[in-house]
């Protein structure tokens, strides 16, 4: 049972306020979006059109702690069928944004920003590596790690220990 | 022809054959890439977590960019996904753009719209032209089949990529694989996503969404699959037996990178696009190049 | 070059220009139509009758009618093949050049062919140009022109009209879908509107095939149902018992093996596919293709869907003595648009009473 | 008998038939030229040249349209359907003619009774087309409107009536017989009541809305259009609950939801408000319906589908559940505020609730394509706006519109609305025809028949259920139509068939055949009636006796019968004759009915091949 005097009318303009949440509103339920996903062809679980509707209830520590807004594989296929340009693939990665920020993303997409602060790539290039490039003929690669970690505000050291944890 | 290529995380790392092949078949062609020097990711994978930072690190490449007056050009269909998203929003923009480039200050720079970012294959469509490509084809790929994976990022969202190819039924790959004379195969996944977006999230999810493409691939028996994204590879061809085992399929479904194709086509040997380099290896192809 | 004077020209011979070419007969007031076709009754000519157990008031057959009291009528005079080419506005006259299109020898008895160019100078004009049907093709993934078995409603109904059905491999289909909505209620497309009569036109062909062929299992992919008058609500109930009623907006149309492979999302979302025989989609109804061209001409304004007439009260106030009749002002049923044309013609007649009494006063 | 001949007019339709011929077979001479005492002529009235036109003014004529029954074929089946067709229509014109005799002219001052949009634009309309009019509104003046109607657009149009409207203000109308030319109504004013005659009656009586029955608290729940001060407010903490109910229990009409979402968008718009839109299905077919219905969305109004009849109202509606249908949960909400929209209504006027004076609302106004804008069966009455339930604005000004020229077009245009004779000396005052006639024609004056002058349709439906034979629209009694029929009958080769056809169905289907140079049966006569209604047990037990082997009577669907019943009363009269056949031993299948519309010619040729061959 859901109470509606229960759910926070502000959680669905909260998620209009970010980048690409905007569209959320505007959605009328055809249900396009769920008939193309293709994660939801493999996870019963996963609807995307359910995650709209909490939304618009206002059901936010529902959908911000559900590992189910993690799932999407980002494919545009709801945001390409959508007739009302909710474009969800964009209004989904706002919602993971206002999860991340309340704490709540997963392991993986925390480590993230350690490696772009490491090595300003997810995949460290090592001498190895560049052996292997200059024997095809192929020019060296270099690590910028410190203009990243410039960006997102972390210590080189701080990056370190985020990636080895 | 000059334009400034972007290799991103993936593929100066584990898809050397992508490189070498993209790089030979722009010479081929007459295309002068150039490196961007100081490429680094495009922001993409921070994205869930942190658009903002992302789409500052997108700034950054494209300011890097800039200078060059080069159209900017990716192997990755995330990397250009996501640089022309970043120059999409920026250039119109202009709040966000002036909250961007207060955090790329520091490092000297300033993002400035007019950077066009595409796929390098969209870049051989739109710039070389299928008719020069198929000038170039010296040995003709008869008799081979191959299955066009497109991917996401390539066509979609189409409102950035401006629809140069219906992404509902897309067709610049088939055009490329037909114009080395080989068939291109028209199959029912044909759109399905690889999965490697939730990799990391949930590996059951990610193998079961690339193992549906991999598994009617193996039963139809094509010569390989043929990709342009190292993100796609990671599904199809690095994850290939770990999806068969966790699917109990024995999956042998080879796959190539449309780029190898062409460079074949245009008389490259098998070494030249880095064939060798393959691991789910197109065997049909490697012995009919043996020689 | 021929001149002809008259009260009005109406331009556009479908039922709403017949119609308006009639009720200003009945307020005595002459008129000339120019249809720039071979023949008058526009669209309504390839629609069938619907009925099966009774008259499902679609109201097709008013056409017969109409053509019949138009043909009696010597106030109206019809033009065919007459193409409106310019126009000017002088002293409150409109000047309108109509140029002949090519006769293809489909000759209406009802309508005199123009022979050569004409000048009409009309003191009002009504345009009545008609809708265009969504080019299907714009949704690339219903897969119209793709894949076989996929055709349009007005495709259906011609085929229905001759009393026949079939499906994707030329053999009576085993089950039939309708798609609603293709091309309306469509941000993307920029078409943020309903298009009124869809639901009630494929309901009603849903109905004559559950009538011709009652094995035909039938499927409603839709949205909401819209409204037809006070009977469909009665005969709604009727329809969901014989008729499968899914509300979600399919995904996709692909090629199935044994027709057209239609992948929606079931009531719990999960995505699920089920193949066809024949997959109608109910085009929806969009501005004239003339549109753009004819609001120029009379310096008319296109609404916010684009069609003809901006303002609701267009047709009274008739800015400039230009009103607009029937499917050309906005998407509306046969029986709407006649009466629609009725409001146009009104508030022509009203145009030329207060112009002959300002002449009078002047 | 008067002598009749054939004037020849050249139609599309008519290539490679010899006129002299068809004369010849038809017994007729051909038109010699100069003075004539009756002829047939082979294009309807409107196409003959103008010269023959003012040539038998006055003279007995059947204008035939030829062309549109003969068809395809061999040239010599063609002459003798031609032939047949002649004779038939020879037949009748032979009997001469009845001058048309009027016994009143019809009244030409309109009264429009209501108020609002719709009233005001009619009365308007009707003005400007020259007729005297009476706007008799329940209001002090003409610019005043109910509840659903736009004041100001009201007042606007108001300012501009014609000076031929009179506005009778305060008026009631208590009580209305008659038909289109002869309506006699009475009105009650502050200065007492008043009995006039009318040409013609618009009934637009002042609307509002009508709230569903969802036992709702009044004190709770209130109308769309009465919402609460702007200055209520919720505040961050406490948000205001808001719901809009637009038809749960039965959808909406497209009008009632575009009000519900106004509704819900200005709640929605205020501070800290959270509005939840409850409705089964979004009814967005108005002009800009989908539009507001997406604007509301962005608002952040809450759509909420409930399943028809879903929605559980507890506490006069301070607690409402529901099953949300995405959800597949149950959901509730205590509103603080709640608006309700219902379709607009307009309180029925209680004469034409009585049952013994006007026929039941279905029958009066069935809603069928033929009784669009504002056209009721009653001719002459017309019925718009809110008491027909037609939306406010543009909607209701169409209605206006046309049921004015309609009306104009009746009481102007004499030679449209014949008047049926009656042959007092027959007559029986049995009232069969009083009783069938759906357009309210005859009426019972002090001691016989009286019709309305502008009234008439000539459906022939009086004609067809008179047992006395008294009365007809001029042109359709049973000895012209049993003259027409045997002529017809002698003429007819091979086996015989007649195909009665509607004027509104089957006859527009057949002349559509015989463009497309279908070839009909040897032997089938058509014979074009008004409406199918005109074909009763006599004419079919005359036309077997004139030696058809069947009859066919080829009607409207269901529904779509321009005088409500005529095709049902057909169908039942060839089924009564079908059984009276059988119990005679002829065989039942010799009577057939069949439903048809103007552009099913298809089924029509289908049907007549398939009958005629069962009749061997």
């Amino acid at each position: 049972m859901i109470s509606l005097n229960d759910c926070d009318p502000g959680f669905k303009f909260e998620v209009a306020a970010e980048p690409g949440g905007a569209g959320i509103k505007a959605c009328f339920a055809c249900a396009a979006c769920s008939a193309r996903c293709p994660v939801a062809g493999h996870r019963e679980e996963y609807d995307p059109r359910r995650i709209i509707r909490l939304t618009l209830l206002g059901r936010r520590e529902e959908v911000l702690s559900s590992p189910l807004i993690w799932l999407c594989s980002a494919c545009y296929s709801c945001q390409e069928v959508c007739p009302q340009q909710v474009r969800f693939t964009e209004v989904l990665t706002a919602i993971k944004n206002l999860a991340a920020k309340a704490g709540y993303a997963p392991p993986s997409a925390k480590q993230i920003a350690g490696l772009l602060a490491g090595h300003g790539r997810l995949l460290a290039v090592t001498e190895f590596e560049n052996e292997k490039r200059a024997e095809l003929g192929l020019p060296a690669v270099e690590e910028r790690g410190a203009d990243y970690a410039a960006i997102l505000g972390i210590a080189p050291e701080a990056a370190e220990a985020g990636e080895e944890a | 022809m000059r334009a400034l290529l972007f290799l991103g995380c993936t593929v100066p790392v584990r898809n050397l054959n992508y490189e070498l092949s993209a790089r030979k078949v722009a010479e081929a062609l007459g295309v002068e890439l150039q490196d961007l020097a100081e490429f680094g990711c495009c922001g993409y994978p921070l994205k869930s977590t942190d658009q903002d930072k992302a789409l500052v690190i997108a700034a950054r490449a494209l300011a890097q960019a800039h200078g060059s007056g080069l159209p900017l050009v990716a192997l990755c269909s995330a990397c250009a996904g996501t640089l022309a998203e970043a120059e999409h929003q920026l250039a119109h923009h202009g709040e966000l753009r002036a909250k961007v480039n207060q955090q790329l200050a520091p490092l000297g720079l300033a993002y400035e719209p007019g950077v066009k970012v595409r796929h390098f294959m969209r870049f051989l469509l739109e710039e070389v032209g299928l008719e020069a490509i198929r000038a170039k084809v010296t040995r003709k790929l008869e008799g081979f089949s191959f299955a066009p994976h497109y991917g996401c990022h390539y066509l979609k969202p189409s409102e950035i990529t401006g629809g140069f190819d219906d992404p509902e039924d897309p067709r610049s790959l088939a055009s490329f694989i037909e114009a080395t004379g080989a068939q291109a195969v028209d199959y029912a996944s044909m759109k399905e996503c690889c999965g490697g977006g939730v990799l990391g999230a949930d590996e059951d999810l990610a193998s079961a969404m690339a193992g549906k493409k991999l598994a009617e691939l193996d039963a139809k028996g094509v010569t390989a699959l043929a990709l342009i994204c190292p993100f796609c590879n990671v599904m199809y061809e690095g994850q290939q037996k770990a999806i068969g085992k966790k699917l109990d399929l024995k999956l042998k479904v080879p796959v190539v990178y449309v780029t190898q194709l062409l460079g074949l086509a245009m008389g490259l040997s098998p070494d030249e696009v880095g064939l060798k380099l393959n691991r789910a290896k197109p065997k049909e192809l490697l012995a009919a190049f043996k020689s | 070059m021929t001149i002809i004077s008259t009260p009005v020209l109406i331009l556009g011979g479908g039922v709403a220009g017949v119609s308006a070419a009639l009720e200003l007969a009945r307020r005595g007031v002459p008129s000339v139509l120019a249809e720039k076709g071979p023949r008058l009754g526009g669209r309504v000519r390839d629609f069938c009758c619907k009925a099966t157990q009774a008259c499902v008031h679609c109201g097709a057959c008013r056409l017969g009618d109409l053509l019949a009291e138009a043909a009696a009528r010597p106030e109206a005079a019809f033009r065919s093949l007459a193409l409106a080419a310019e126009a000017q506005r002088e002293g409150g006259v409109w000047q309108v050049e109509l140029r002949p299109q090519p006769d293809e020898g489909e000759a209406d008895p009802l309508a005199q062919p123009l022979a050569e160019k004409t000048t009409v100078n009309a003191q009002a004009v009504i345009l009545a140009v008609g809708y265009e049907p969504f080019d299907p093709r714009r949704k690339t993934r219903f897969g119209y022109g793709r894949v076989p078995g996929v055709m349009t409603a007005l495709e259906l109904e011609a085929m229905l009209g001759q009393g026949v059905l079939v499906g994707h491999d030329g053999q009576p289909p085993e089950s039939v879908a309708f798609i609603q909505c293709v091309g309306s209620r469509d941000e993307s497309l920029g078409n943020l509107y309903c298009s009124r009569v869809c639901c009630g036109f494929a309901l009603d062909m849903a109905g004559l095939i559950k009538e011709g062929w009652p094995e035909t299992a039938v499927t409603f992919f839709h949205m909401d149902v819209q409204g037809y008058g006070p009977s469909w609500e009665e005969a709604l109930p009727h329809m969901r018992q014989a008729i499968d009623f899914v509300r979600a907006m399919p995904g996709e149309v692909s090629a199935g093996e044994n027709g057209p492979r239609v992948c929606f999302a079931g009531p719990d979302g999960q995505p699920r596919s089920r193949e066809f025989g024949l997959v109608a989609l109910s085009q929806g109804l969009t501005p004239p293709a003339s549109a753009g061209a004819l609001s120029e001409m009379f310096g008319l304004n296109r609404n916010q869907d684009g069609f003809l007439g901006e303002d609701a009260a267009l047709a009274v106030s008739g800015a400039q003595g230009v009103f607009v009749a029937g499917t050309a002002q906005g998407p509306r049923g046969i029986v709407e648009s006649i009466d629609h044309a009725a409001l146009a013609a009104g508030a022509a007649m009203e145009s030329l009473f207060r112009a002959g009494k300002e002449a009078a006063h002047g | 008998m008067a002598r009749v001949c054939l004037i020849w007019v050249e139609r599309p339709g008519l290539e490679g038939l010899d006129p002299a011929e068809v004369a010849k077979r038809a017994g007729l001479s051909l038109d010699p030229g100069g003075a004539i005492p009756a002829a047939v002529v082979t294009a309807p009235e409107w196409a003959a040249p103008p010269a023959v036109r003012s040539r038998l003014a006055g003279k007995p004529a059947q204008w035939l349209d030829l062309a549109g029954e003969v068809g395809g074929g061999p040239a010599e089946k063609r002459l003798a359907r031609a032939a047949a067709a002649v004779a038939r229509a020879a037949g009748r014109a032979a009997l001469g003619t009845l001058p048309q005799v009027y016994t009143a002219q019809p009244a030409q001052t309109v009264l429009v009774a209501g108020a609002g949009l719709a009233a005001v634009a009619a009365a308007r309309q009707a003005g400007l087309l020259g007729h005297p009019v009476i706007l008799a509104t329940p209001f002090g003046r003409a610019a005043q409107a109910g509840a659903d109607d736009e004041a100001e657009e009201v007042s606007l149009l108001a300012a501009q009536l014609p000076a031929q409207v009179e506005v009778l203000a305060e008026a009631e109308l208590r009580h209305l017989s008659g038909a289109a030319g002869d309506f006699t109504a009475e009105l009650q004013t502050p200065q007492g009541a008043q009995l006039k005659r009318f040409g013609a009656v618009v009934l637009a009586p002042a609307g509002g809305y009508a709230p569903p029955e969802l036992g709702l608290d009044p004190e709770l729940a209130k109308p769309v259009a009465d919402l609460p001060p702007e200055g209520l407010a919720g505040s961050p903490d406490k948000w205001l609950q808001a719901a809009v109910i637009a038809g749960v229990d039965a959808p909406a009409t497209a009008d009632a939801f575009a009000r519900a979402v106004e509704a819900a968008l200005a709640l929605q718009a205020r501070d800290f408000v959270q509005t939840t839109l409850l409705f089964s299905e979004a009814r967005v077919a108005s002009e800009g319906g989908e539009r507001r219905y997406r604007e509301a969305r962005q608002a952040g109004v809450i759509a909420a589908r409930v399943a028809a009849g879903g929605l559980e109202v507890a506490q006069g509606g301070r607690l409402l559940k529901w099953r949300d249908l995405l959800l597949d949960e149950e959901v509730q909400l205590r509103p603080d505020l709640l608006a309700v929209a219902g379709p607009v209504a307009a309180a029925l006027p209680a004469f034409l609730a009585n049952p013994v004076l006007w026929p039941a609302w279905p029958q009066l106004v069935p809603e069928g394509p033929r009784f669009s804008g504002g056209r009721t069966a009653r001719s002459g009455l017309y019925i718009i706006g809110a008491l027909r339930g037609t939306a406010p604005g543009r909607a209701r000004r169409v209605e206006a519109a046309a049921a004015a020229a309609d009306l104009h077009d009746r009481l102007t245009q004499g030679r449209a609305t014949p008047v049926p004779s009656v042959r007092n000396t027959a007559c029986a005052s049995c009232l069969t025809c009083v009783r069938v006639c759906a357009h309210g024609v005859p009426r019972y004056g002090s001691d016989a028949i009286v019709c309305a002058p502008a009234a008439c349709v000539a459906c022939g439906m009086c004609a067809a259920e008179c047992p006395a034979e008294a009365i007809a629209p001029p042109g359709w009694s049973n000895p012209e139509l049993i003259a027409g029929l045997e002529a017809g009958l002698a003429k007819s080769a091979g086996t015989k068939a007649v195909l009665f056809a509607c004027g509104q169905s089957g006859a527009q289907a057949f002349a559509e055949l015989c463009r497309q140079g279908h070839e009909w049966p040897e032997g089938l006569l058509l014979y074009p009636v008004p409406c199918a209604g005109r074909v009763g047990m006599q004419l079919i037990m005359k036309a077997l006796s004139s030696g058809a082997a069947g009859i066919m009577v080829a009607g409207c669907h269901d529904g779509n019968c321009r005088s409500v019943s005529g095709n049902l009363r057909a169908r039942l009269r060839a089924g009564e004759t079908a059984a009276l056949l059988e119990r005679l031993g002829l065989g039942p299948e010799r009577v057939e009915f069949l439903h048809l519309a103007s552009n099913q010619p298809r089924r029509l040729a289908q049907a007549v091949d398939r009958f005629v061959s069962t009749l061997g």
